[in-house]
């Protein structure tokens, strides 16, 4: 599984992109992000609000209770400002 | 049509081009939104970061809806990202239509729905430091006014 | 500013040096309303009459109250008069603000009361002849909702 | 006073504009009409229906009910349809 992060997740977490291979019963976002906060404690940092993540599997916005599988593409980053 | 790009764009070449030749257009409404500097935000340049591949797809999706909803002639949006000076442009929406309620609507939509859905964040220069810029309630408002 | 003129003009150029070097402008928005023809209207060109003198001062009318409704950085229209082919350009409408709200509403209120204030009036070319272009009760109503 | 005619209201009378001296009692737009209606078949024609006549008086939109004196200049036009 392919993990992105964009803006002040990848600062705080010190990365844009990893591979990921999360235990078997991970099986939706949310489950994924709580996996994801023990790996670093910049890990712990950007997900600690998650009022101001927004996240994208396979390049669709989608809400914390979209599962997730191997293969996927899990984009982190928070509320878009471009425009 | 859409493009991200990193270069500039010229507004006059990329209007002359847009839906020349169509008789049937009656109004063309353009939108250019520009790096502000200068007055007391104390920003000279900021960043645009984004998620290429989801930005194309976010955008193209965008720009169907704006298609469903209005009869329109033609449709651009250009998109920059990486670093841009105080001033420069950022993204330009041209949308073509035989009314120009229709054109204006659709541009301002376009608009709207970018702001909140297409994947670009601005990350702010300024003497003091870099700061991610925040996402306004306000531009939450102006797209969901296009809901229902 | 205001121009009424005979002559064609390019939007290239005039959005160009349109607020050039005001780093207060976040926000651009362009109108261009052409000659529409071609599509089963029959209409080949056609000839924009004109109170010279009375349409300055109403244009002038409408930018002020434009100013006075939004913070404008810059406004420009120009209204062409004369004969106008099928495809041609007959206005250009444009706003600068800090933000895009402002700059939209100003294009669409500055499009509004051009169309139901100033003095011109649209004789359209056909095979079949002649025919002066009615005022539409849609134009009125999209005037009456800057109203109050 | 100077009288002025735009769009088909030139059309139907055949001139742009003309230098008339109404009587003295004439005081406002609509005596000034009732008055123009006489000098030809063709102003006849033309004001026929006011309810599709504008007029401005100096150059500002007026109502019928706007005075008007020696030396005004007065238009009559069609509801506007440009832009």
């Amino acid at each position: 599984m392919k993990v992105l992060y964009f803006a002040w997740l990848r600062t705080r977490i010190g990365l844009g992109e990893e591979e990921v291979t999360p235990p078997a019963g991970i099986a939706d976002v949310a489950g994924l992000i709580a996996w994801l906060k023990e790996r670093s404690p910049g890990h712990q940092t950007a997900f600690a609000d998650l009022r101001a993540v927004r996240v994208a599997v396979n390049q669709d916005h989608v809400g914390f209770d979209h599962p997730v599988a191997a293969g996927d593409e899990v984009a982190f980053f928070p509320p878009v400002t471009g425009g | 049509m859409i493009r991200v790009q990193r270069e500039d764009f010229d507004v006059g070449v990329e209007v002359a081009a847009f839906s020349a030749g169509d008789a049937g257009v009656g109004a063309i409404c353009t939108f250019v939104g520009l790096v502000r500097g200068g007055d007391g935000n104390g920003v000279t340049a900021m960043t645009l970061d984004h998620y290429p591949g989801m930005t194309e797809r976010q955008m193209a999706a965008i720009e169907s809806e704006a298609r469903s909803r209005w009869p329109l002639s033609d449709v651009l949006v250009i998109h920059r990202f990486g670093r841009l000076e105080a001033g420069a442009r950022i993204v330009l929406v041209a949308t073509a239509s035989a009314h120009r309620e229709a054109a204006f609507q659709a541009c301002q939509f376009l608009m709207d729905w970018l702001k909140t859905r297409a994947p670009f964040w601005k990350l702010e220069h300024t003497p003091g430091g870099d700061r991610w810029v925040e996402a306004k309630a306000s531009d939450d408002a102006l797209a969901e006014r296009w809901d229902g």
